[in-house]
Protein backbone atom coordinates (compact mmCIF):
# COMPACT_ATOMS: atom_id res chain seq x y z
CA UNK A 1 0.00 0.00 0.00
CA UNK A 2 1.93 2.97 -0.79
CA UNK A 3 -0.82 5.96 -0.20
CA UNK A 4 -1.82 5.84 3.74
CA UNK A 5 -4.42 8.54 4.94
CA UNK A 6 -3.73 8.95 8.22
CA UNK A 7 -6.05 10.05 11.11
CA UNK A 8 -3.52 10.08 13.86
CA UNK A 9 -0.20 11.29 14.32
CA UNK A 10 2.43 9.25 12.65
CA UNK A 11 6.03 8.22 12.81
CA UNK A 12 7.76 9.46 9.61
CA UNK A 13 10.88 7.16 10.05
CA UNK A 14 9.27 4.11 11.52
CA UNK A 15 6.64 4.30 8.06
CA UNK A 16 9.56 4.67 6.05
CA UNK A 17 11.65 1.89 7.75
CA UNK A 18 8.47 -0.70 7.71
CA UNK A 19 7.97 -0.41 4.36
CA UNK A 20 11.04 -0.28 3.52
CA UNK A 21 11.45 -3.74 4.92
CA UNK A 22 9.18 -5.21 2.32
CA UNK A 23 11.85 -4.65 0.04
CA UNK A 24 15.23 -6.45 -0.58
CA UNK A 25 18.06 -4.40 0.83
CA UNK A 26 21.14 -3.63 -1.28
CA UNK A 27 18.62 -3.64 -4.72
CA UNK A 28 18.24 0.03 -4.18
CA UNK A 29 20.71 2.53 -3.55
CA UNK A 30 19.38 6.07 -3.20
CA UNK A 31 16.23 6.80 -0.83
CA UNK A 32 14.89 10.37 -1.07
CA UNK A 33 12.18 11.46 1.72
CA UNK A 34 10.29 14.52 2.66
CA UNK A 35 8.48 15.58 5.94
CA UNK A 36 5.94 18.40 5.79
CA UNK A 37 5.85 19.38 9.59
CA UNK A 38 3.18 21.72 10.85
CA UNK A 39 4.67 24.89 12.66
CA UNK A 40 3.69 26.97 14.53
CA UNK A 41 3.43 29.87 12.78
CA UNK A 42 2.28 31.26 9.11
CA UNK A 43 2.30 34.19 7.31
CA UNK A 44 3.48 36.39 10.55
CA UNK A 45 0.80 34.68 12.70
CA UNK A 46 0.98 32.36 15.72
CA UNK A 47 -0.88 28.62 15.09
CA UNK A 48 -1.85 26.89 17.77
CA UNK A 49 -4.11 23.85 15.86
CA UNK A 50 -5.19 22.89 12.14
CA UNK A 51 -7.87 20.72 10.97
CA UNK A 52 -7.19 18.78 7.68
CA UNK A 53 -10.02 18.19 5.41
CA UNK A 54 -9.64 16.10 2.59
CA UNK A 55 -12.51 14.32 -0.25
CA UNK A 56 -12.00 10.68 0.82
CA UNK A 57 -12.03 8.26 -2.27
CA UNK A 58 -10.69 11.32 -4.59
CA UNK A 59 -7.49 11.58 -1.83
CA UNK A 60 -6.19 8.59 -2.29
CA UNK A 61 -7.16 8.13 -5.94
CA UNK A 62 -5.16 11.34 -6.56
CA UNK A 63 -2.19 9.89 -4.47
CA UNK A 64 -2.43 7.03 -6.50
CA UNK A 65 -2.37 8.32 -9.86
CA UNK A 66 0.61 11.21 -8.38
CA UNK A 67 2.78 7.63 -7.85
CA UNK A 68 2.24 6.28 -11.11
CA UNK A 69 3.20 9.14 -12.54
CA UNK A 70 6.36 9.24 -10.98
CA UNK A 71 6.79 5.52 -11.67
CA UNK A 72 5.99 6.35 -15.61
CA UNK A 73 8.59 9.38 -15.45
CA UNK A 74 11.54 7.85 -13.39
CA UNK A 75 13.15 4.35 -13.40
CA UNK A 76 12.29 4.48 -9.58
CA UNK A 77 11.69 1.06 -7.08
CA UNK A 78 9.05 2.27 -5.07
CA UNK A 79 7.41 4.92 -3.32
CA UNK A 80 5.25 5.83 -0.24
CA UNK A 81 2.87 8.84 0.20
CA UNK A 82 1.78 8.99 4.03
CA UNK A 83 -0.58 12.37 4.99
CA UNK A 84 -2.51 13.35 7.58
CA UNK A 85 -5.98 14.52 8.12
CA UNK A 86 -8.13 15.61 10.88
CA UNK A 87 -7.17 17.97 13.68
CA UNK A 88 -3.69 18.18 14.37
CA UNK A 89 -1.25 20.14 16.41
CA UNK A 90 1.83 22.14 15.59
CA UNK A 91 5.20 20.03 15.32
CA UNK A 92 3.27 16.79 13.87
CA UNK A 93 3.81 15.05 10.62
CA UNK A 94 1.28 16.58 7.96
CA UNK A 95 2.84 14.65 4.92
CA UNK A 96 5.64 12.22 4.33
CA UNK A 97 6.97 11.09 0.33
CA UNK A 98 9.53 8.56 0.24
CA UNK A 99 11.34 7.31 -3.13
CA UNK A 100 13.38 4.30 -3.66
CA UNK A 101 15.73 4.17 -6.62
CA UNK A 102 18.85 2.96 -8.19
CA UNK A 103 20.60 6.12 -8.64
CA UNK A 104 20.06 9.68 -6.73
CA UNK A 105 18.76 11.47 -9.65
CA UNK A 106 15.71 9.23 -10.00
CA UNK A 107 14.93 9.83 -6.24
CA UNK A 108 15.54 13.28 -5.73
CA UNK A 109 13.47 14.17 -8.92
CA UNK A 110 10.28 11.71 -8.06
CA UNK A 111 10.27 12.62 -4.51
CA UNK A 112 10.16 16.60 -5.04
CA UNK A 113 7.49 15.72 -8.27
CA UNK A 114 5.46 13.68 -5.46
CA UNK A 115 5.34 17.00 -3.24
CA UNK A 116 4.63 18.87 -5.75
CA UNK A 117 1.81 16.78 -7.87
CA UNK A 118 0.14 16.32 -4.29
CA UNK A 119 -0.03 19.79 -3.70
CA UNK A 120 -1.36 20.75 -6.70
CA UNK A 121 -4.09 17.50 -7.31
CA UNK A 122 -4.80 15.66 -4.05
CA UNK A 123 -8.21 17.22 -2.37
CA UNK A 124 -6.49 18.40 1.53
CA UNK A 125 -7.26 21.72 2.44
CA UNK A 126 -5.97 23.16 6.16
CA UNK A 127 -7.47 25.51 8.30
CA UNK A 128 -5.81 26.78 11.05
CA UNK A 129 -6.42 27.81 14.60
CA UNK A 130 -4.47 31.40 15.62
CA UNK A 131 -3.27 32.16 19.00
CA UNK A 132 -6.41 34.29 19.67
CA UNK A 133 -8.84 31.13 18.81
CA UNK A 134 -9.72 32.55 15.62
CA UNK A 135 -9.87 30.28 12.60
CA UNK A 136 -8.48 30.68 8.50
CA UNK A 137 -9.05 28.27 5.77
CA UNK A 138 -5.38 28.37 4.79
CA UNK A 139 -5.93 30.17 0.37
CA UNK A 140 -3.12 28.96 -1.04
CA UNK A 141 0.37 26.99 -1.00
CA UNK A 142 3.69 28.22 -0.53
CA UNK A 143 5.62 28.18 -3.72
CA UNK A 144 7.72 24.46 -4.17
CA UNK A 145 10.66 25.83 -6.24
CA UNK A 146 12.23 29.10 -5.28
CA UNK B 1 -31.97 9.60 -11.53
CA UNK B 2 -29.89 11.91 -9.76
CA UNK B 3 -26.79 13.84 -9.63
CA UNK B 4 -25.13 14.22 -6.36
CA UNK B 5 -23.14 16.97 -5.35
CA UNK B 6 -20.79 18.08 -2.80
CA UNK B 7 -18.61 20.78 -1.40
CA UNK B 8 -15.66 21.27 0.66
CA UNK B 9 -13.99 22.90 2.92
CA UNK B 10 -14.52 26.94 2.85
CA UNK B 11 -17.14 26.22 0.00
CA UNK B 12 -18.89 23.78 2.58
CA UNK B 13 -18.96 26.53 5.23
CA UNK B 14 -19.56 29.61 2.64
CA UNK B 15 -23.11 28.07 0.67
CA UNK B 16 -25.69 27.73 3.16
CA UNK B 17 -28.42 25.11 2.72
CA UNK B 18 -27.13 23.89 -0.83
CA UNK B 19 -28.62 21.15 -2.56
CA UNK B 20 -27.06 17.35 -2.20
CA UNK B 21 -28.72 16.21 -5.43
CA UNK B 22 -30.08 17.71 -8.18
CA UNK B 23 -32.45 16.26 -11.02
CA UNK B 24 -29.99 14.96 -13.96
CA UNK B 25 -32.77 15.96 -16.23
CA UNK B 26 -32.19 19.65 -15.19
CA UNK B 27 -28.67 19.51 -16.21
CA UNK B 28 -26.05 19.49 -19.18
CA UNK B 29 -22.65 20.88 -17.76
CA UNK B 30 -20.91 21.07 -13.90
CA UNK B 31 -22.20 24.58 -14.24
CA UNK B 32 -25.12 24.08 -14.89
CA UNK B 33 -25.26 21.37 -11.88
CA UNK B 34 -23.64 24.61 -9.57
CA UNK B 35 -26.56 26.41 -10.24
CA UNK B 36 -29.63 23.81 -9.53
CA UNK B 37 -27.22 23.43 -5.95
CA UNK B 38 -27.30 26.45 -5.05
CA UNK B 39 -28.39 30.54 -5.28
CA UNK B 40 -24.55 31.54 -4.77
CA UNK B 41 -22.49 32.80 -7.91
CA UNK B 42 -19.86 30.32 -8.46
CA UNK B 43 -16.40 32.11 -7.61
CA UNK B 44 -13.55 32.39 -9.36
CA UNK B 45 -11.07 29.58 -8.26
CA UNK B 46 -13.64 26.94 -7.60
CA UNK B 47 -12.48 23.46 -8.50
CA UNK B 48 -14.63 20.86 -10.03
CA UNK B 49 -14.57 16.95 -9.59
CA UNK B 50 -16.75 14.42 -11.32
CA UNK B 51 -16.55 10.70 -10.12
CA UNK B 52 -13.52 11.75 -8.12
CA UNK B 53 -11.63 13.25 -11.26
CA UNK B 54 -10.76 16.69 -11.84
CA UNK B 55 -13.11 18.27 -14.41
CA UNK B 56 -13.41 21.86 -15.86
CA UNK B 57 -16.77 23.78 -15.17
CA UNK B 58 -17.88 23.25 -18.98
CA UNK B 59 -17.82 19.78 -18.97
CA UNK B 60 -20.72 17.84 -18.77
CA UNK B 61 -22.34 15.30 -16.10
CA UNK B 62 -24.78 12.61 -16.39
CA UNK B 63 -27.49 10.99 -14.75
CA UNK B 64 -26.06 9.30 -11.32
CA UNK B 65 -22.88 10.80 -11.59
CA UNK B 66 -20.70 12.41 -8.03
CA UNK B 67 -20.00 16.41 -8.24
CA UNK B 68 -18.02 18.38 -5.91
CA UNK B 69 -17.23 21.87 -5.47
CA UNK B 70 -14.43 22.70 -3.70
CA UNK B 71 -11.80 25.74 -3.08
CA UNK B 72 -7.54 25.87 -4.50
CA UNK B 73 -6.08 22.85 -2.34
CA UNK B 74 -3.50 23.62 0.11
CA UNK B 75 -2.28 20.19 1.42
CA UNK B 76 1.09 18.99 2.02
CA UNK C 1 27.56 18.55 15.49
CA UNK C 2 26.21 18.32 12.05
CA UNK C 3 28.75 16.01 10.10
CA UNK C 4 29.61 12.79 11.74
CA UNK C 5 32.23 9.86 10.36
CA UNK C 6 31.07 6.62 11.28
CA UNK C 7 33.38 3.61 10.89
CA UNK C 8 30.41 1.43 11.93
CA UNK C 9 26.64 0.39 10.73
CA UNK C 10 24.10 2.94 11.41
CA UNK C 11 20.57 4.21 11.29
CA UNK C 12 19.53 6.92 9.75
CA UNK C 13 16.33 7.26 10.91
CA UNK C 14 17.59 7.21 14.49
CA UNK C 15 20.44 9.92 13.93
CA UNK C 16 18.06 11.88 11.66
CA UNK C 17 15.31 12.07 15.24
CA UNK C 18 18.47 12.05 17.07
CA UNK C 19 19.15 15.66 15.43
CA UNK C 20 15.75 16.54 14.91
CA UNK C 21 15.52 15.83 19.16
CA UNK C 22 17.67 19.02 19.50
CA UNK C 23 15.66 21.55 17.50
CA UNK C 24 12.28 22.58 18.70
CA UNK C 25 9.25 21.17 16.85
CA UNK C 26 7.17 23.30 15.38
CA UNK C 27 9.64 25.83 14.21
CA UNK C 28 10.76 24.03 11.15
CA UNK C 29 8.13 22.57 8.18
CA UNK C 30 10.32 20.67 5.86
CA UNK C 31 12.95 17.81 6.55
CA UNK C 32 14.15 16.47 3.25
CA UNK C 33 16.41 13.40 3.75
CA UNK C 34 18.50 11.05 1.55
CA UNK C 35 20.02 8.24 2.20
CA UNK C 36 22.59 6.39 -0.30
CA UNK C 37 22.53 2.55 0.45
CA UNK C 38 25.32 0.10 -1.15
CA UNK C 39 23.90 -2.04 -3.69
CA UNK C 40 24.55 -5.31 -4.64
CA UNK C 41 25.43 -4.24 -8.20
CA UNK C 42 27.36 -1.76 -9.85
CA UNK C 43 28.23 -1.23 -13.49
CA UNK C 44 26.92 -5.11 -14.14
CA UNK C 45 28.50 -6.73 -12.23
CA UNK C 46 27.47 -8.68 -8.08
CA UNK C 47 29.15 -6.52 -5.36
CA UNK C 48 29.69 -8.50 -2.80
CA UNK C 49 31.48 -5.79 -0.20
CA UNK C 50 32.72 -2.00 -0.56
CA UNK C 51 35.85 -0.58 1.45
CA UNK C 52 35.87 3.31 1.95
CA UNK C 53 38.97 5.17 2.77
CA UNK C 54 38.77 8.42 3.58
CA UNK C 55 41.24 11.74 4.25
CA UNK C 56 40.50 11.50 8.08
CA UNK C 57 40.68 15.63 8.72
CA UNK C 58 40.15 17.09 5.45
CA UNK C 59 36.94 14.84 4.77
CA UNK C 60 35.14 16.72 8.15
CA UNK C 61 36.61 19.91 7.12
CA UNK C 62 35.35 19.55 3.77
CA UNK C 63 31.57 18.07 4.63
CA UNK C 64 31.77 21.12 7.12
CA UNK C 65 32.32 23.74 4.21
CA UNK C 66 29.59 21.95 2.50
CA UNK C 67 27.02 22.78 5.08
CA UNK C 68 28.48 26.38 5.04
CA UNK C 69 28.12 26.57 1.52
CA UNK C 70 24.33 25.38 1.58
CA UNK C 71 23.67 27.75 4.96
CA UNK C 72 25.04 30.62 2.85
CA UNK C 73 22.91 29.62 -0.37
CA UNK C 74 19.59 29.02 1.60
CA UNK C 75 17.43 29.80 4.73
CA UNK C 76 17.53 26.72 6.40
CA UNK C 77 17.29 26.02 10.18
CA UNK C 78 20.03 23.11 9.89
CA UNK C 79 21.71 20.25 8.48
CA UNK C 80 23.04 16.79 9.14
CA UNK C 81 25.63 14.45 7.25
CA UNK C 82 26.92 11.39 8.13
CA UNK C 83 29.24 8.92 6.49
CA UNK C 84 30.42 5.86 6.54
CA UNK C 85 34.07 4.58 5.96
CA UNK C 86 35.66 0.81 6.76
CA UNK C 87 34.63 -2.17 5.87
CA UNK C 88 30.61 -1.93 4.18
CA UNK C 89 27.72 -4.55 3.28
CA UNK C 90 25.17 -4.29 0.68
CA UNK C 91 22.20 -2.92 2.06
CA UNK C 92 24.04 -1.19 4.44
CA UNK C 93 23.75 3.05 4.81
CA UNK C 94 26.83 4.99 2.75
CA UNK C 95 25.76 8.29 3.58
CA UNK C 96 22.79 10.32 4.77
CA UNK C 97 22.13 14.09 4.49
CA UNK C 98 19.28 16.01 6.02
CA UNK C 99 17.80 19.29 5.32
CA UNK C 100 15.32 21.05 7.78
CA UNK C 101 13.72 24.45 6.59
CA UNK C 102 10.64 26.72 6.91
CA UNK C 103 9.63 25.47 3.57
CA UNK C 104 9.88 22.75 1.89
CA UNK C 105 11.94 24.43 -1.41
CA UNK C 106 15.19 25.39 0.33
CA UNK C 107 14.99 21.95 2.07
CA UNK C 108 14.77 20.04 -1.36
CA UNK C 109 17.36 22.18 -2.83
CA UNK C 110 19.69 22.36 -0.20
CA UNK C 111 19.77 18.68 0.76
CA UNK C 112 20.57 17.79 -2.86
CA UNK C 113 23.07 20.40 -2.54
CA UNK C 114 24.88 18.67 0.44
CA UNK C 115 24.71 15.30 -1.43
CA UNK C 116 26.47 16.88 -5.18
CA UNK C 117 29.14 18.65 -2.88
CA UNK C 118 29.99 16.11 -0.53
CA UNK C 119 30.42 13.53 -3.72
CA UNK C 120 32.90 16.12 -5.20
CA UNK C 121 34.49 17.62 -2.44
CA UNK C 122 34.67 15.59 0.45
CA UNK C 123 37.77 12.29 -0.11
CA UNK C 124 36.31 9.38 0.37
CA UNK C 125 37.06 6.61 -2.15
CA UNK C 126 35.41 3.35 -2.84
CA UNK C 127 36.95 0.04 -3.37
CA UNK C 128 34.43 -2.94 -4.33
CA UNK C 129 34.77 -6.49 -3.94
CA UNK C 130 33.36 -8.44 -7.04
CA UNK C 131 31.70 -12.10 -6.26
CA UNK C 132 34.80 -13.69 -7.78
CA UNK C 133 36.98 -12.44 -5.09
CA UNK C 134 38.66 -9.84 -7.08
CA UNK C 135 38.72 -5.98 -5.89
CA UNK C 136 38.32 -2.66 -8.01
CA UNK C 137 38.40 1.07 -6.86
CA UNK C 138 35.09 2.69 -8.45
CA UNK C 139 36.64 5.36 -10.68
CA UNK C 140 33.84 7.94 -11.01
CA UNK C 141 30.32 8.60 -9.40
CA UNK C 142 27.20 8.61 -11.18
CA UNK C 143 25.66 11.46 -12.44
CA UNK C 144 23.53 13.43 -10.03
CA UNK C 145 21.05 15.44 -12.52
CA UNK C 146 19.35 13.26 -14.86
CA UNK D 1 61.73 21.95 7.76
CA UNK D 2 59.60 19.14 5.72
CA UNK D 3 56.96 18.89 3.64
CA UNK D 4 54.70 15.54 4.36
CA UNK D 5 53.28 13.99 2.03
CA UNK D 6 50.37 11.40 1.72
CA UNK D 7 48.75 9.31 -1.13
CA UNK D 8 45.22 8.12 -0.80
CA UNK D 9 42.79 4.79 -2.27
CA UNK D 10 44.00 3.82 -5.55
CA UNK D 11 47.38 6.41 -5.43
CA UNK D 12 48.51 4.39 -2.52
CA UNK D 13 48.43 1.01 -4.19
CA UNK D 14 49.67 2.17 -7.40
CA UNK D 15 52.28 4.28 -5.96
CA UNK D 16 55.23 2.00 -5.01
CA UNK D 17 57.62 3.06 -1.72
CA UNK D 18 57.10 7.15 -2.20
CA UNK D 19 58.67 9.43 0.44
CA UNK D 20 56.22 10.12 3.05
CA UNK D 21 59.18 13.49 4.18
CA UNK D 22 60.54 15.92 1.24
CA UNK D 23 62.76 18.68 2.10
CA UNK D 24 60.90 22.05 1.48
CA UNK D 25 63.99 23.58 0.26
CA UNK D 26 63.96 21.40 -2.91
CA UNK D 27 60.48 22.35 -3.79
CA UNK D 28 58.21 25.26 -4.50
CA UNK D 29 54.93 24.16 -6.05
CA UNK D 30 52.98 20.68 -5.66
CA UNK D 31 54.35 19.61 -8.68
CA UNK D 32 57.50 19.48 -7.28
CA UNK D 33 56.60 17.61 -4.40
CA UNK D 34 55.49 15.04 -6.22
CA UNK D 35 58.42 14.86 -8.55
CA UNK D 36 60.38 14.55 -5.03
CA UNK D 37 58.50 12.35 -3.69
CA UNK D 38 58.50 9.60 -6.49
CA UNK D 39 59.96 8.77 -9.58
CA UNK D 40 56.29 7.59 -10.91
CA UNK D 41 54.71 10.10 -13.95
CA UNK D 42 51.78 12.58 -12.52
CA UNK D 43 48.32 10.64 -14.07
CA UNK D 44 46.17 12.96 -15.40
CA UNK D 45 43.61 13.05 -12.96
CA UNK D 46 45.35 12.92 -9.94
CA UNK D 47 43.75 15.64 -7.30
CA UNK D 48 46.28 17.53 -4.91
CA UNK D 49 45.50 19.09 -1.25
CA UNK D 50 47.33 21.20 0.91
CA UNK D 51 46.74 21.27 4.50
CA UNK D 52 43.56 19.96 3.76
CA UNK D 53 42.21 22.37 1.75
CA UNK D 54 41.88 21.07 -2.31
CA UNK D 55 44.50 23.06 -4.30
CA UNK D 56 45.67 22.69 -8.28
CA UNK D 57 49.29 20.95 -8.94
CA UNK D 58 51.00 24.23 -10.01
CA UNK D 59 49.91 26.10 -6.44
CA UNK D 60 52.88 27.06 -4.18
CA UNK D 61 54.08 25.10 -1.10
CA UNK D 62 55.83 26.12 2.33
CA UNK D 63 57.77 24.51 4.73
CA UNK D 64 55.65 22.31 7.13
CA UNK D 65 52.80 22.12 5.01
CA UNK D 66 50.92 18.24 4.64
CA UNK D 67 50.81 17.63 0.87
CA UNK D 68 48.22 15.15 -0.30
CA UNK D 69 47.86 13.36 -3.79
CA UNK D 70 44.98 11.40 -4.27
CA UNK D 71 42.53 10.37 -7.18
CA UNK D 72 38.99 10.94 -8.30
CA UNK D 73 36.32 11.58 -5.58
CA UNK D 74 34.00 8.45 -5.69
CA UNK D 75 32.19 9.07 -2.07
CA UNK D 76 28.48 9.63 -1.03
Amino acid sequence: MPVLIKPESFDPASLQKAHEASMSAGDFGATASFTGTMRNFNEGDDVTGMMLEHYPGMTEKELEAVISDARSKWDIQDALIVHRVGDISPGEPIVLTVVWSAHRAAAFDACRFLMEALKSRAPFWKKETLKDGSHRWVEKNTPGYS
Amino acid sequence: MTIRVKFFASLREQITDPKTEVDGALVKTISDVWKQATDHPMPPHVLCSVNLEHKDATEPVNDGDEVAFFPPITGG
